[in-house]
């Protein structure tokens, strides 16, 4: 075999992204079903009260962020099951290349399908409930770097809780306490900006707990794939 | 006496507090002994049935 | 080349077999055999590295296997029970992405080439939905086409093939041989390799 | 002399040194919790702002202490029986859970009554409260993952994991929901504080505080004993304890 022919760590990563793209565009009602879910809980909200315009807006940054949590603990029972029943994750095991690599595309091709479109669609959902622009400047801003957070602290659960009865409910429980702290921070910039005081702080808090998360949590993931595959 | 009991009219809050930890206690300690109660007859039958063979 | 020694495994807190030592050099061939439950995917899982033994070691080229997981890795083909076949994509891409995964580039026609090796001729960007369980093995069997690697580990290789297969993978097999390389596998069906003694491993 | 505690971490000895050590722990731990709570509630003098409800202090922060404590041993256990795959310890994190987790309901559920006489509400979300709830979720996610895996040993090492998360999570938590909370409400409003002036007030927090830790030792020695005999129903010894004789 030629040399060429051999693959480099970012040819692996890119193919590990690339094929789960691949198989979700071949199953576009499953990224759908998330998106509307999404949609759906913020609009419960209004309906479940009185719709003062004054309490809507401030209870938007928390609503929004708590769908959004909700909504991709819906989509990380996907992650790894399928790939657990089918086999392919035994030879994921078996590449050549660390496996917390793989799992880091795993959790890349993840945001992109089920945390990326909820960071695009909540900027209407927002205008729904009064926000002002500079608001959800914050909320986009604050998603964009919490939603992968939650993919990747979620990786961590479903690697747990790989092939086990009702893995689905398991997996949010475990999950959710460990994402409170992006809750906070990421509701809390748009409630800073809202009442007139900088979204900064919080959002610098954020940024470093997001490199945090994406440096350690591919490794652990990987392990907790090791011991459920054992 | 009665005063200590009425703990400043916060008894309830007081006695509320105190009357729960020992009730969390006595179920704590009464689910370990069962609990220890039911292995070892699982592993007395366990013999039983080994020495039969 | 693979050295396993003293070697203890349990599934749960039960004691699947231990004291299991063996070796494995170039171009020999060795059927693991026992009755059911006598843990031969077990010790097969843990030649790959997915199961930690209890106690006892494997060494790959005189390295624990642990030790050197990404290079032991680059040298194996495991082929368990599931196939890790996609059902939403063709056996072309199915086969690309598993040799990728494997840290190989395999480009269209190098695909539709071990494809057509493994009798899937006009099969090949046809969705796997359509395919029959033993067409789907051959997909997965495929991967023994691509690549280099010396050490195959097969689990049932034979599950869901017809005759034709068989021999087919007979021939395959005698050819990775006579290359300088090895294999393990477990089945309950009849598999020998024309002018090579099979060695035998039984489980107890 | 130089102890050999690997000897110490075999199942079966340490079955025996369990059972010798549990009954002094309890038997002091009541000592001491009977001093602590006539000091406590007869001794130490009213509270000048809070009146007699400060009273559930003496049980509300020991509780409260020992809940994260017995998490971090927990996690410290999962670890070790995660990298030197030691049983022993896998056996200890489980023995420890329930114990820690009903510390937790504990603390939540005084709070509350704390809460209620001193500012009308009977839940406030003050930081120790909050992160007291949410520790409660780790404790009963590590219950329900080791629960729900059927092979003993991969339920270990996946609790174990998790555990460690956790408590890498717990500090995170904590400071988040104080400063989340500072911005709120002012940290004021924290329920546990009490201006201690008194020594009597000291000394039945301590007390109260040794005589918690004991009971907890107690009764994780008790648990563990049972959870040693059930992981190793199959071996030699365990078939020879006396207790199995009779």
């Amino acid at each position: 075999m030629n040399p060429q022919d051999k693959m480099s760590l970012s040819d692996s990563l890119m193919l590990v992204i690339r094929r789960d793209w691949l198989l979700a565009m071949r199953r576009r009602a499953d990224v759908l079903t998330t998106l509307v879910f999404f949609v759906m809980v913020v609009s419960l909200f209004p309906l479940s009260m009185e719709p003062d315009p004054n309490v809507l807006r401030k209870i938007a940054p928390g609503v929004v962020w708590v769908a959004a949590l909700l909504a991709s603990m819906l989509s990380l029972g996907r992650l790894f099951s399928a790939d657990h029943a089918d086999g392919t994750l035994e030879q994921m095991m078996l590449a050549p290349q660390p496996l917390a690599l793989l799992v880091f595309g795993k959790i890349v091709a993840h945001w992109m399908l089920s945390g990326l479109p909820l960071v695009l669609l909540a900027p209407v959902l927002g205008l729904q409930f009064g926000v002002p622009t500079e608001g959800l400047w914050v909320l986009v801003a604050g998603l964009l770097l919490g939603t992968p957070m939650l993919s990747a602290i979620g990786a961590i659960g479903a690697a747990l809780t790989l092939g086990l009865r009702g893995g689905g409910v398991l997996v949010s429980l475990l999950v959710l306490p460990l994402c409170i702290p992006v809750l906070i921070f990421g509701a809390g910039a748009v409630d800073a900006v809202l009442a007139a005081k900088s979204a900064a702080p919080n959002l610098a808090l954020l940024g470093a707990a997001l490199v945090v998360s994406l440096a350690a949590a591919p490794w652990v993931a990987a392990q907790a794939l090791r011991i459920s595959m054992e | 006496m009665s005063e200590f009991f009425d703990m400043g009219g916060r008894g309830l809050y007081v006695w509320g507090s105190y009357g729960v930890v020992l009730l969390v206690f006595i179920i704590e300690i009464w689910q370990v002994r069962h609990k220890r109660k039911m292995i070892l007859q699982q592993l007395r039958s366990m013999r039983e049935l080994g020495d039969e063979e | 080349m693979l050295e396993v020694n003293d070697l203890a495994c349990s599934r749960g807190d039960h004691r699947l077999f231990s004291g299991l030592s063996f070796s494995l050099s170039a171009g020999e061939l060795m059927r693991i055999e026992g009755v059911n439950g006598s843990g031969k995917t077990s010790l097969l899982r843990a030649l790959c590295g997915f199961l930690m033994p209890d106690a006892g070691t494997i060494r790959w080229r005189g390295e624990d296997i642990r030790a050197q997981r990404e290079e032991y890795h680059a040298e194996l083909v495991y082929l368990g029970h599931l196939n890790a076949i996609k059902d939403d994509l063709d056996a072309r891409e199915n086969l690309r992405i598993n040799a990728g995964m494997a840290g190989i580039r395999l480009d269209g026609k190098e695909a539709v080439a071990a494809l057509r090796r493994m009798g899937l001729r006009g099969r090949e960007t046809l969705p796997m939905k359509v395919l029959s369980q033993g067409q789907r093995r051959r997909v997965a069997l495929a991967r023994l086409l691509v690549g280099d690697a010396p050490l195959w580990i097969l689990d049932e290789p034979l599950t869901a093939l017809d005759v034709g297969a068989v021999g087919l993978m007979q021939e395959l097999i005698g050819e990775h041989l006579a290359r300088g390389g090895m294999a393990i596998y477990t089945t309950h069906q009849p598999l020998e390799v024309a002018g090579v003694t099979t060695r035998r491993l039984a489980l107890s | 002399m130089a102890i050999n505690w690997f000897k110490y971490s075999a199942p079966s000895t340490f079955y025996g040194l369990a059972g010798k050590i549990a009954p002094w722990c309890a038997g002091i731990s009541a000592v001491l919790f009977a001093a602590g709570l006539y000091i406590g509630l007869v001794v130490a003098p009213t509270d000048a702002t809070q009146g007699e409800s400060y009273r559930i202090f003496f049980i509300h922060v020991p509780t409260a202490i020992l809940s994260m404590f017995l998490y971090l041993v927990m996690a410290g256990y999962a670890a070790i029986g995660l990298i030197f795959n030691t049983r022993l310890s896998a056996m200890m994190a489980t023995a420890l859970a329930p114990t820690g987790a009903l510390f937790t309901f504990i603390a939540l559920w005084t709070g509350a009554l704390w809460g209620k006489p001193t500012w009308g509400t009977w839940w406030v979300w003050d930081a120790r409260l909050t992160s007291e709830l949410i520790l409660l979720f780790l404790y009963i996610g590590f219950m329900a993952l080791h629960s729900s895996i059927d092979d003993p040993r991969r339920a270990d090492r996946a609790a174990a994991l998790l555990a460690i998360v956790g408590s890498v999570n717990v500090p995170i938590i904590y400071y988040s929901v104080r400063w989340w909370n500072s911005l709120h409400q002012g940290p004021t409003f924290e329920v546990g504080r009490v201006a201690v002036y008194d020594d009597t007030m000291r000394q039945a927090f301590l007390l109260m505080l040794f005589a918690c830790w004991l009971y907890a030792a107690a009764v994780v020695l008790w648990r563990v004993r049972s959870i040693i005999l059930e992981r190793e129903r199959s071996t030699q010894w365990v078939a020879e304890l006396k207790e199995i004789r009779a």
